[in-house]
């Protein structure tokens, strides 16, 4: 995986728990609440920071690619937390935190090539990050200039997807039009959709399931299941867990501590290849959980206890690493003052970058309706002109 | 009894009274439960009448209004909530092809009294499919009642007449109006019999006046209202539709008959916008006694903006304004 | 189950093969192309008319419930065949031949109660049948004159349902509605929904599954895979059997053999009892084969060889259970011929009464598109009428 | 050269020379493979141009034109087939939410060329959903492009077109007219340049006239000219409009100032169909030249009724015949 590896701790403690997935046993009567027991999940990184092979998913990684994830953890989450203050501060109209979710989206996103496409919900700010979009473009459509804010081929990242489920299908065809054009083996490309809990009751979701599995498309489903979709908690959507739902589509189905960032790395680092050589979808659920409200608007007080959250608190992804990354001498105080000192810069441009954006110019709204020319739109734009040059000259007449 | 209600309070008060009059009437959406509604319209309701009775479905539209068909079926009346405008395309199958058709097609032995409210419109600064104005795809398809209301007296009676028709009825709510307040008589001023208020079908003259006729539905009757006040060069007469399937052309048509003029404003895109039809009926209808074509002052023909722009798509007082000059200089 | 048992040959013998279901391993990679192993499924009568009885569903029927079972099948099957003439002879605009899925419709429409409610696609004209709808009925639609044909409440059969997949949400929240009527118990009421294997690809159907696990609510799927949606085979549609679907979604799935009655009334019975009890939903997938063409409209020849057809016109379900009743003195040649005379009566009956269907008024355009007034169609009926009697007495004229 | 061909036929052998000429162009949806659309209309092209290109898609609509947009984005052109205009509902989110707003929400970054076929309208004794004309839903929808051939000639260099063009094009193919046959100049009389032909988004005057104009399109266009044709007290000029988003009102208009009356003619029930946007426009810009309001000439505001009442829901020649006579009386 990487060439230097004389100064580097490796990752080779043992693994302490099995990592592989079993089933609970379907719950044959119930009143559709969660499951009584929860399945085993691939973890590398314990808790406590431990880590632990796992003989499915070898993670091999030297001491810089750890700190780069470390790094990207804590950046990602400077620039979650600088857009929150920047809603409050009335600089966005919205916004929706990824807290808490970091190491989910990190660890997978860094198991993406180039050449790999990505379709994601509109949390995934770790991922953006990670595919090299600026963070002020992630603002533009929070911030209400552009409904979008990059150029997807450019960054291997479609634009963020609002109604839920849609992208699972757009990432199917994608992976359909890769196998077109013959770009199947190990230096394919594979695509990634990702999707919350919620997103798994659509039918779109569901469909784009039946489509991967019958083409056998390269395209791994990542599912963050952060436990709540809004207010409702993980029971309205399933009663048993939701990587199970992949096998009956025929394809296999994982979970993941999605907090941790190697499991996720590795975990999705393996399905991506099995997809890029022909080996068709998968789906990879991350149980990790929304730390934060779901977005700007919410209240999350008004449907779930604080201690629940408290619980998950002790529980962050990037303090299990900083633990793990200390412990075995990988990284040190300057390095994670270093990283600190970056995120702070990092959060004061993009504070800045957000008041720089401007905003677009009225006949904007007429510009990208259509790609080629729209004889209705043309006349009514340039009604519109007549109509805004109408009040020039005359401000405050009426 | 009179008092002063939100928009959104007088939706949650008018529920409340229909889901107590009626054990049939039930709730059902996504968030409706304990949060109330991501704008709390189901406040309380949860608490208050449980979980059978106020349904957090799953996050699925087309499930939401097929299950509701289905428990209509068994003699429910379920209330659906879609989250925001632009999230009910999911559930276009099941509106258009089944809640819409079945009773026609069972021969007039079923009946399907499902409602289904859509938080509607723009002018909010919110994130894309949140400030949608879809009441044309609804308003086309035969076997479905459209509704919107535009202040807080119509949202408590309406949605209770609403909810005790017997056909499917699509209930536009102004989301950008759900704050506005004014005095409501919840009771004594009609009675508590929904059919002493008036008909959730007639459209009312909200503003009389002589010289141009505006007609305007849920956000925009008080963008047409006040664009009234500030007209001094014009008289103008507010018509609030209120019934967008189907319209109330009698009295539309007498209003256009006494003015001459029309001015149609929506929120929705211009081509085949609500407008359009009017158009086309008053135009037929009271062809002698107008003095220019009807005008429309509508949102344009392109997708729903972002939000830094969205004052320039949308109908503003000006642009009504605007609309009776051209309407009176043709 | 009965009281007069006394001459009754009862269903005894061992079975021979074990009917539980198993799982054929999900295929890891592929093509999509169909599992090169079929996994079991459950047979109470063998192909050539052998009883096996089955330890998880058990079957105790007396002789003359077994003849109603074989009248059924018969008699079903000769409206089918009529009504294909029907159609060839211009009465009838189309029709939907259930030729080959007879055993699966009767034996499980023959599990329902009265109180309970079935949701049937556009074929399932043997539980119409077993739910008590003239057959004069069922042709209205496809006559066109009318697009329904019965009172749903009185048969407790909601009308035909052509788009595919949207009956399994109306059933499922009918059964959430049979829940709020506390009409769950031994006695309580079940709902079932019939659907094909091409539906178990609509969002629908699965946002149906979605909808029913979490509410856990009193709903039997049964999906006639007649491995058939209309040109396209199973494999597009799925690369594993449809029964396994319903596990990911935390309900029991399990695979009958489609053209034995007696499995697919056992075991339709088991499940709609375990939902009538509280115990949620259930998948079944009937294994079969349309034997006919998609519709009347429909030429198979160009998509799948006869030899295929031939080989299920060996597996014929209505032979299978003749063998059984005459092998075990059920039936002798006086009931047999009774019936063929019974059918070919009805078929004569049912070609006068198609003929016999009035063509509606043109004013019934607009009766019922509405339960309550509405003043647009009623003007816009007005017109129509006026425009009308502006030809009367001026035949010809233009 | 010129051939003779039904509509049907000069469909496919306009998808077989698009498929021909850009090995990016993909044919998708139900039965189009091995069975060649229920229709016939993909006939021979999956024998020709294999799986790969000519794809059998599960049975889920939203999933058809989900895919297709993701293939889109990778740099195909696929042409979808929604096997039935009552079928196109499902797939109603992924069409309007996605992919009518995709190329605006990337600020122009990516573009769609999606073609999305619809066999479309009555007159064929069907059963329920597969009579429909439910072009009023996307034509409403700004980011779409909605056209509709009526002859064969159209019908093979438009589909060709449509698949050229980098927006998404809905496709309406008048199903009772696939049998009708016509000769096609396949290739000289127009060269095998597209850009030689009429742009699709060009209306036509079919029969020029002077008394009335009727503007119809897809199968409705036949029915226009034979009532031009049965007319023998006016003279009718038909206008086939070809495209319904956007709407070549340059030359309705120019028709329309000649004749100084219009009848519009669809299948689509009345309440919003195109008719009503037409009207709604004439109206604005022809209003001085109007001696009478535009008529409609329209299917009726209920579901599509059973077959055996199709011949008083939908226009026939008297209807249109019934449109003129009141455009002319008024
Ligand atoms: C089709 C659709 N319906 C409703 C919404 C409103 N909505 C936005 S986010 C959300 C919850 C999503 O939950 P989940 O899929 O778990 O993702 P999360 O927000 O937890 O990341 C809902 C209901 C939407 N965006 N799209
Ligand atoms: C939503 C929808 N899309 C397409 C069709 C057209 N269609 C009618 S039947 C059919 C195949 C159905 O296959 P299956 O579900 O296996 O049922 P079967 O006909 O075999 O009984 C199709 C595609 C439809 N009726 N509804
Ligand atoms: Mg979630
Ligand atoms: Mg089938």
């Amino acid at each position: 995986m990487s060439s230097n590896q004389s100064r580097d701790a490796r990752t080779t403690t043992r693994r302490r728990a099995s990592g592989t997935r079993s089933r609970t046993s379907t719950r044959q009567s119930g009143t559709g609440a969660a499951p009584e027991e929860q399945p085993e999940l691939v973890q590398l990184l314990s808790e406590n920071g431990e880590f632990h092979e796992h003989p499915e998913y070898p993670l091999d990684l030297d001491s810089e690619q750890l700190r780069a994830l470390y790094r990207d953890l804590v950046l990602v989450r400077r620039i979650d937390s600088e857009a929150v203050l920047l809603q409050r501060t009335g600089e966005l109209g919205l916004w929706a935190s990824l807290l808490g979710q970091e190491a989910a989206q990190v660890g997978s996103a860094r198991a993406l090539h180039s050449q790999d496409m990505v379709f994601p919900s509109y949390r995934e700010h770790g991922v953006a990050w990670c595919r090299g979009v600026e963070p002020r473009q992630l603002l533009e459509m929070w911030r209400g200039v552009s409904n979008g804010g990059w150029d997807p081929a450019k960054y291997g990242l479609h634009l963020y997807t609002i109604v839920i489920g849609s992208q699972a299908l757009h990432a199917t065809g994608y992976a359909m039009g890769v196998q077109r054009d013959g770009a199947i083996g190990p230096d394919g490309s594979a695509v990634i959709a990702y999707f919350g809990d919620g997103a798994t009751s659509q039918g779109d979701t569901n469909e784009a399931f039946v489509y991967a599995a019958v083409n056998n498309a390269p395209v791994v489903f990542f599912c963050q299941n952060n436990q709540w979709a809004i207010s409702e908690p993980m029971e309205r959507q399933s009663r048993v867990p939701l990587y199970q739902r992949a096998a009956g589509f025929g394809f296999p189905g994982v979970r993941i501590d999605g907090n941790d960032v190697l499991a996720s790395l590795a975990v999705t680092r393996r399905a991506l290849q099995e997809a890029r050589e022909g080996n068709g979808p998968r789906l990879i659920e991350a149980f990790t959980y929304r730390l934060g409200a779901h977005t700007t608007n919410d209240d999350p007080k008004r449907y779930r206890p604080s201690e629940e959250e408290e619980k998950w608190r002790q529980r962050d992804p990037i303090a299990r690493l900083r633990t793990y990354l200390t412990q075995a001498g990988i990284a040190d105080e300057a390095f994670l003052t270093g990283v600190d000192t970056e995120a702070e810069e990092l959060g004061e441009r993009l504070r800045a970058d957000c008041r720089g954006l401007p905003d677009p110019e009225p006949t904007q709204i007429f510009a990208e309706a259509y790609a080629e020319p729209h004889r209705h739109l043309e006349r009514q734009r340039a009604e519109f002109v007549d109509y805004l040059a109408s009040f020039e000259g005359a401000e405050g007449e009426r | 009894m009179a008092s002063t209600l939100t928009l959104g309070k007088a939706l949650n008060a008018g529920l409340h009274r229909a889901m107590s009059a009626d054990p049939k009437v039930l709730v059902m959406g996504e968030d409706v439960g304990q949060l109330g509604g991501v704008f709390r319209i189901t406040d309380g309701l949860h608490a208050e009448f449980g979980a059978q009775r106020v349904i957090d479905t799953p996050l699925a539209e087309s499930g939401i209004i097929g299950t509701a068909i289905g428990l209509a079926l068994r003699g429910y009346r379920p209330v659906c909530e879609i989250q925001f405008d632009g999230f009910f395309f999911p559930s276009a199958n099941q509106t258009f092809t089944q809640l819409a058709k079945m009773r026609q097609r069972s021969g007039g032995t079923v009946k399907l009294p499902v409602v289904i409210r859509i938080p509607y419109g723009g002018g909010i600064g919110a994130v894309e499919h949140h400030s949608e104005s879809p009441e044309t795809y609804f308003a086309h398809t035969a076997g479905l009642r459209v509704v919107s209301c535009a202040n807080p007296e119509d949202a408590y009676w309406m949605i209770q007449q609403a909810i005790a028709c017997d056909d499917p009825v699509v209930f536009f709510e102004p989301k950008r109006r759900y704050y506005e307040k004014a005095t409501v008589d919840t009771e004594s001023g009609h009675g508590s019999d929904l059919s002493t208020v008036t008909p959730m079908g007639d459209a009312q003259v909200v503003r009389s006046g002589t010289d141009v006729t505006v007609a305007a539905y849920g956000p925009m009757v008080k963008t047409a209202l006040q664009a009234a006040e500030a007209d001094e060069e014009h008289s103008l007469e507010v018509v609030d539709l209120r019934s967008l399937s189907p319209i109330d052309y009698d009295t539309l048509f007498a209003s256009v008959r006494r003015t001459g003029r029309l001015v149609v404003v929506h929120e929705a895109p211009l081509t085949l916008g609500m407008g359009a039809e009017i158009a086309a009926q008053v135009t037929q209808h009271c062809f002698y006694h107008l003095e220019a074509p009807v005008q429309r002052v509508t949102g344009f023909d392109t997708p729903y903006p972002p939000s830094r722009l969205e004052e320039h798509y949308l109908p503003d007082l000006d642009r009504v304004l605007d609309g009776v000059d051209r309407a009176v200089a043709f």
